[in-house]
């Protein structure tokens, strides 16, 4: 049997197809304007990278950011829930997630492989993965290089600017002022960990600490956290796909829950096509 | 009148609250605005004044009120502050505020700073329910009544009291039958239709409400498809829910509203007055006493365990009854009286296995959206 | 968090203010020893003189955690307090005192109620019971309430009505509010005996009262010379000289320190020195100080000639109570319970006079900037104590319309200076010396008196 | 008569003017580009070389704007908000309120009759209803930010933005146009938005008879039509608004160094 797990982050689009063991393949690319409705097309590539057709998988979940219209998915699951069954699944011990993402970052906790709290800052990018990668613009640097680029200060420069945009021109002023792009990153990474671990502190930080999601990815933040936590946080090989994973996980527990004829009904009525799964706007008409 | 009964005309109501209220007006009746659930509405009623419950608007952007109100309080006052500032109470001939908390109290000195009423009256209650404090409470209800007399046009009997005791006991055990029709699972009416008659009903006289309770009851008890089945029972305790958009949200996401322990919803009618000899003695203990909201300090008695039964245990009974399994807490930011309270009432719901949600919300609909992974998330994690 | 902040404290301008901050560190210091000997301690809220005199007649020592919290803030140790606190749930929107309180109990709790060793100021030790008060604001007992739940101790929460100005001049309001503060008082005293297994000792009381009374009269008086041109002493020091009046004013050290600050003032007022040089402009603070950056009042005062002439009325000692008032009491009770009433009260004809509500924040500053010579106000909004700023924006309203005496607001915290900006207050108190002088003009042509 | 030269070094824009007397002479508008002595040096220059003068010619020199610390010759620093006071007062005498909408902050100034600052409201902790919030959503709608305000007015269905922070909005309005949005409707949402907050802003100092709106955003005419519908009440514009701090830095300077003009 095959199970899928899409999560269509708001910036990255995540697959991860798997088998009753193990993950058989994957797939990571932006979320971009353009691609908002190609999620069909983002399951179909992943499967064809082992010859799967889309008939043969049992159970597709999709979570994330734009899950809510995913015509062809068999459930929405929430990527709060799905970030904890994934990476549980990779760390069995995990108490504490930070899932730094695009758009938001959360912090979960987790007991016995079952949430037992969580927190979500989405109100202000200032915490956020978005943050990173305007600074990345901003610096003319790759996304992937901030991080690394940020270890080597030694004179971490002050920033005083918590918010996204003002800390862009605080960078232009830094620079101005001839102060090193590695000690201004190093700045910069510091005083976003500081706010994700404010954040998640409230929910009691405890070992083992797992970071994941697009943040997970830069190892200046992941530096600085550690710095504040104490003690070492764990990252998945590809943290971006945790959140995928767990979805592919639950997708395989809700298809072992249901009857064989009860699944291939479910398999008929998928549709396969392209619909913008971004609506956020479903209640923006209150009161009515 | 009104061909329309039942839910619809609660539908209807809740649309336009003060519709009712000045079409009274305009027919001859006074009408009286209160905050919150503290001023008796049984005093207004019975000199004559029909009593509406103020609302904020979540709607609304604020603006007006930030002329008077720092950003940094309580957002359901502060809508208050800015729909009344834009004309929306003018009609009222009555204005009772109420020392519920401290951001109801500095609204309703500003309130009559500026916006002046034929009748405005500031009902001290006192934080706690010591015994000097319910016979003070009774001192000041007897102000109030005077100060509605003067403006009343009628007499005040103690028999008119009595009459409106009853009629209002009359209403919370309507309320309270309508809410038992939850208990069973499925429950018989969704969050948004309690919500709809509840506002309704604070906002046209006693006796409409009654009938429209009476109607609703009779409607939902007969009903074969309500709200349906969802993952998760939930309870909401915390601070107001007055608009339908957040629970429309709520339970869009799989969760079922079955009971609630907020200022608008069972907090202002699950217990009724005693129909003492002095109705003041009866009221004031009703509502400084009975009334059960973390705005009134109960003093501590024995062991720490006895301490939050004798602040909570009605919340463990209502979970049980209505058999929830999950508890939402509604915070509206800035709002220190609940603010508080979470840890305590957090552990104490944990402690008999019920998780529990936290939200501080920002009362705006605009900023409800963002809410929606947390209220899904919290129904896969309970369901 | 790393702090870059440039200077923290002030430089006080009154030799007595520098030596004020003894106090503070008294408190703490004889509650600790009190703890060590077996004493009874209590927590205690700022309750204006109700609850705290009676406790100590009756033997108990007290610490204020409010006052801790200010102090924590001061030698900026308050943040990791304060997350511990949010840590347990309490929102980051609660009162800066608040939080820092609730996490150093939380802190006390898990530390088997052994003082950390890191404590600031030594630290408080665990308390016999908690007292609460219902004046000002819900955090006065709400907070109580929350910390109680670390110690498993009984929270005596005191009532302090709070009456609306119309309802103040109503036939009988008032004595109605007296009886049922002193009834109050009564069973807090019942509550005490019970607890202790003491008696109450009533000379002891009355003697304390008396000695409160003095002092505060001296405050007062204190108060009244800064209506001097030029100030003889600013905020920064009366931030330094409350502490006693505030916490410590039935204490015959504190009385006779304020003999000393009174004198030190008249001899500065008789010789026409003030506090800061070349006093240009006159302003009040209202209502709580940036208690972690309080220096930025001295670079006011060097860059544009600010003196704070006036600040704070929540501090402030009242004026003595009138013979009318004392007359016939002897219940010492009914003198505390008609004191702190008068306390909130004093400035309720003020209010009515301007047909305005509340008293409270508001009314003393209508009159304070015609008796100080105000030239402006600064707010300070703070984001984590709304009772003290819900009322600003009302009272820069007022302020302009009756007196056009214009405010500059400011927002900031108490404790939390993670929410404070030095940069901003510069910019916008740079742009407000402007203002300042136009008012001035417009208050001359108008005829007001400054 | 002498020249005197007013400097505003803005986080986006730089800006010089000329002034002789009661005349502007010349002005000159730069991107600052993170280069703010640069920027400083050529804006002045090409205002200089405008007016027919070299830099001798200069009196006095009065600067403002977060980049004008950056500045390498001697002038005379205010405040922002003095500045864009007195420079108003300047273009319209008769004028009570500015509304300022500038890149890093909006702010609202009730002006005395001198032109001197006698209250203010600042926002400037969070861009969320800043001027670049505009040039965000150009951006990602691939317009220049000239064009912002035509579209803005021929919308007739403003999409209600959800979110306060300025790096959300640019995510929602990509989500929007992904969803068919057009582009008309965003942008008016976005100045729906900003104008409320402007609003409240306003309230904050209380209203006044006559306001004026200036910095780069009162370039934009959907954000003054809006802000008009939304305060009711007609504002005066500047023929050019970005102008009108440096014009304010440049008077404030000769007060301040006691010159007689
Ligand atoms: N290679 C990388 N190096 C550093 N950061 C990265 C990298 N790839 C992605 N990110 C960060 O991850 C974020 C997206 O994370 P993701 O968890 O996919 O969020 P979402 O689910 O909201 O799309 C980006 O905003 C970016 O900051
Ligand atoms: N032609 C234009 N149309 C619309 N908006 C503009 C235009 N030019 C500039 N702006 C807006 O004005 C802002 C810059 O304003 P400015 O007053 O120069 O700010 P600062 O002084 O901080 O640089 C930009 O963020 C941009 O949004
Ligand atoms: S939400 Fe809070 S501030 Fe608002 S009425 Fe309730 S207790 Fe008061
Ligand atoms: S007045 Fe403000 S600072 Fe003082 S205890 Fe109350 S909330 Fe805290
Ligand atoms: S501070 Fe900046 S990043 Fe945060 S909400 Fe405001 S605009 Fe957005």
């Amino acid at each position: 049997m095959f199970f899928a797990g899409i999560d269509i982050g708001s910036t990255i689009t995540k697959v991860v197809v798997r088998n009753e063991k193990e993950i058989i393949s994957t797939l990571i690319r932006p979320t971009g304007a353009e691609h908002r409705r190609m999620a069909h097309e983002a399951v179909l590539e992943t499967l064809q990278k082992v010859n799967l057709g889309f008939e043969e998988v049992d159970y597709i979940i999709a979570t994330g950011y734009g899950r809510i219209n995913v015509p062809f998915a068999d459930a929405q699951i929430s990527e709060i829930t799905c970030h904890m069954r994934g990476v549980n699944w990779i760390f069995p011990g995990v108490k504490t997630i930070i899932d730094v993402g695009g758009q938001d970052c959360k912090g979960i906790k987790v007991e016995n492989g079952k949430m037992k709290n969580f927190i979500m800052n989405d109100k202000c990018a200032a915490g956020t993965g978005r943050f990173l990668e305007i600074i990345a613009d901003t610096l003319g640097l790759a996304l992937e290089d901030i991080g690394e680029i940020s270890l080597r200060s030694k004179k971490p420069a002050e920033i005083s600017k918590t918010c996204t945009i003002f800390a862009e021109q605080e960078i232009l002023l830094r620079l101005s002022e001839g102060c090193a792009i590695e000690d201004i990153l190093a700045g910069l990474h510091k005083a976003l960990a500081n706010r994700i671990y404010t954040m998640v502190g409230k929910i009691k930080i405890e070992k083992e600490v797992v970071l994941t999601g697009g943040g997970a990815k830069n190892q200046g933040l992941r530096k600085w956290l550690e710095e504040k936590i104490g003690y070492p946080v764990l990252v998945a090989e590809e943290p971006l796909l945790t959140g995928a994973l767990g979805a592919a996980v639950l997708a395989q527990e809700k298809a072992g829950k249901m009857s064989d004829q009860d699944l291939a009904e479910m398999k008929k009525n998928r549709k396969l096509e392209a619909v913008t799964f971004f609506k956020e706007d479903s209640t923006s008409n209150p009161g009515a | 009148m009104n061909e329309l009964k039942g839910l619809a005309r609660a539908a209807q109501i809740y649309l336009d609250p003060q519709q009712r209220a000045r079409e009274l007006k305009a027919e001859g009746k006074k009408i009286a605005g209160y905050l919150c659930c503290y001023p008796p509405v049984e005093i207004m009623t019975a000199l004559g004044y029909v009593p509406i419950r103020i609302l904020g608007d979540m709607n609304e952007p604020i603006t007006e009120a930030d002329a008077y109100l720092p950003t940094v309080m309580c957002a359901f006052y502060r809508s208050i502050l800015d729909v009344a500032m834009k004309g929306r109470y003018d009609f009222l001939d009555a204005f009772i505020g109420a020392h519920a908390c401290d951001g109801a109290e500095r609204v309703s000195y500003i309130w009559r700073s500026y916006l002046k009423s034929p009748c405005s009256f500031y009902l001290d209650v006192p934080h706690s329910n010591h015994a000097a404090a319910i016979d003070f409470f009774k001192v000041q209800l007897n102000y109030l009544k005077d100060e509605l007399e003067k403006t009343s046009g009628c007499n005040f009997s103690q028999e008119a009291l009595r009459e409106a005791v009853k009629l209002y006991n009359k209403q919370r055990s309507l309320v309270r039958s309508l809410y038992k029709l939850n208990r069973q699972d499925p429950p018989l009416v969704s969050g948004s239709e309690m919500l709809q008659v509840m506002v309704s009903i604070m906002c046209i006289p006693a006796e409409e409400g009654n009938s429209l309770l009476e109607e609703v009851i009779e409607e939902v008890s007969n009903r074969s498809a309500g709200p349906g089945q969802k993952k998760g029972r939930i309870l909401i305790w915390g601070s107001l829910i007055d608009n339908i958009a957040m629970t429309k949200l709520i339970e869009d996401c799989g969760l079922n509203i079955v009971i609630d322990d907020t200022a608008i919803g069972t907090r202002s009618f699950w217990v009724d007055v005693d129909e003492t000899s002095d109705p003041f003695e009866g009221l004031a203990v009703r509502y400084l006493d009975k009334i059960v909201c973390p705005r009134t300090f109960r003093d501590t008695k024995g062991t720490r365990s006895e301490d939050l039964d004798n602040r909570f245990k009605y919340l463990k009974i209502m979970a049980k009854e209505w058999n929830v399994n999950g508890v939402y807490f509604n915070i509206i930011r800035n709002c220190d009286i609940h603010g508080y309270e979470i840890p305590e009432v957090r552990d104490y719901f944990e402690d008999i296995g019920i998780p529990v949600l936290v939200i501080e919300q920002d009362y705006s609909t605009t900023a409800l959206e963002p809410l929606r992974t947390r209220f899904q998330a919290f129904a896969e994690n309970i369901g | 968090m790393e702090q870059k902040k440039k200077k923290t404290s002030s430089a006080k301008t009154l030799q007595t203010a520098r030596e004020a901050g003894n106090f503070g560190k008294r408190i703490l210091a004889s509650a600790r020893l009190a703890a060590e000997e077996g004493k009874p301690v209590a927590w205690s809220m700022v309750d204006w003189w109700l609850g705290g005199t009676i406790a100590k007649a009756i033997g108990i020592e007290l610490c204020y955690p409010e006052n801790y919290g200010a102090f924590c803030a001061a030698v900026r140790k308050a943040e990791p307090f304060l997350d511990y606190a949010e840590n347990d749930g309490v929102p980051n929107t609660t009162c800066g005192y608040a939080r820092n309180g609730i996490g150093y109990t939380r802190r006390l709790k898990e530390n088997n109620f052994i003082i950390p060793e890191d404590a600031p100021g030594g630290g408080m030790p665990k308390p016999l019971f908690l007292l609460g008060c219902g004046a000002v604001c819900d955090a006065r007992y709400k907070w109580f309430q929350s910390m109680g739940r670390y110690m498993d101790v009984p929270v005596w929460t005191l009532e302090f009505p709070q009456t609306g100005v119309a309802e103040f001049f109503m036939p009988g309001y008032k004595e109605e509010n007296i009886k049922f503060m002193v009834r109050e008082l009564r069973s807090f005293v019942e509550f005490l005996e019970k607890l202790t297994g003491r008696k109450m000792d009533w000379d002891n009381l009355s003697e304390r009262l008396d000695t409160t009374f003095k002092t505060h009269e001296l405050a007062h008086k204190v108060d009244l010379l800064r209506k001097s041109v030029p100030s003889p002493a600013v905020n920064t020091d009366f931030w330094a000289i409350m502490i006693p009046h505030l916490y410590l004013p039935d204490d015959k050290e504190a009385l006779a320190f304020y003999q000393r600050v009174y004198e030190e003032v008249k001899y500065k007022v008789d010789n026409k020195i003030g506090a800061i040089p070349n006093e240009k402009y006159r302003m009040a603070f209202a209502e709580l100080p940036p208690w972690h950056t309080l220096g930025i009042f001295d670079e006011f005062a060097a860059k544009h000639g600010i003196a704070f002439a006036i600040e704070s009325w929540n501090y402030h000692a009242p004026s003595p109570l009138p013979e009318s008032e004392r007359e016939g009491v002897n219940d010492p009770l009914e003198l505390i319970a008609r004191y702190s009433f008068h306390k909130f009260n004093e400035y309720t004809p003020t209010a009515q006079l301007n047909c305005m509500d509340p008293t409270i924040f508001t009314a003393p500053y209508l009159k304070w900037v015609e008796d100080y010579r105000i030239d402006g106000l600064f707010c300070h909004p703070l984001l984590s104590c709304r009772p003290a700023t819900y009322t600003l924006m009302h009272l820069r309203n007022l302020l302009m319309e009756k007196c056009k005496v214009p405010s500059v607001v400011v927002e900031g915290d108490i404790v939390d200076l993670r929410v404070f900006n030095e940069e901003e207050a510069h910019v916008k108190i740079e742009a407000f010396i402007e203002t300042m002088d136009h008012y001035r003009e417009i208050r001359k042509k108008e005829g007001f008196e400054w | 008569m002498f020249y005197q030269a007013g400097l505003d070094i803005g986080s986006f824009m730089s800006k010089s003017v000329i002034i002789e007397g009661e005349k502007v002479l010349s002005y000159s508008i730069l991107p600052s580009s993170g280069k703010f002595k640069n920027a400083a040096i050529t804006v002045l220059n090409n205002a200089l070389e405008k007016a027919n003068l070299t830099f001798s010619d200069l009196k006095i020199i009065g600067a403002t704007g977060l980049g004008a610390s950056f500045i390498p010759y001697p002038y005379v620093e205010s405040s922002e908000v003095s500045c864009q006071s007195r420079g108003i007062k300047f273009l319209f005498p008769s004028v009570n309120i500015v509304i300022e909408v500038g890149d890093q902050s909006t702010r609202v100034i009730k002006v005395t009759d001198k032109g001197k600052v006698a209250d203010c409201v600042i926002n400037d902790r969070c861009a969320a209803g800043s001027g670049r919030i505009l040039q965000i959503i150009a951006k990602v709608l691939r317009i220049n930010l000239e064009e912002m305000g035509a579209l803005s007015v021929k919308s007739n269905n403003p999409v209600r933005f959800s979110t306060g922070c300025s790096v959300f909005a640019e995510t929602e309005a990509i989500s929007r146009i992904a969803e068919g949005a057009r582009k008309e409707d965003i942008i008016a949402g976005l100045h729906q938005a900003m104008a409320i907050k402007i609003y409240s802003m306003i309230q904050k100092i209380k209203m006044e008879e006559v306001c004026a709106i200036t910095g780069g955003g009162a370039k934009d005419i959907g954000l003054v039509k809006t802000i008009e519908r939304v305060i009711k009440k007609e504002l005066l514009v500047p023929e050019e608004p970005l102008i009108s701090g440096a014009i304010g830095a440049a008077l404030i300077a000769v007060e301040k160094s006691g010159i007689l003009v």
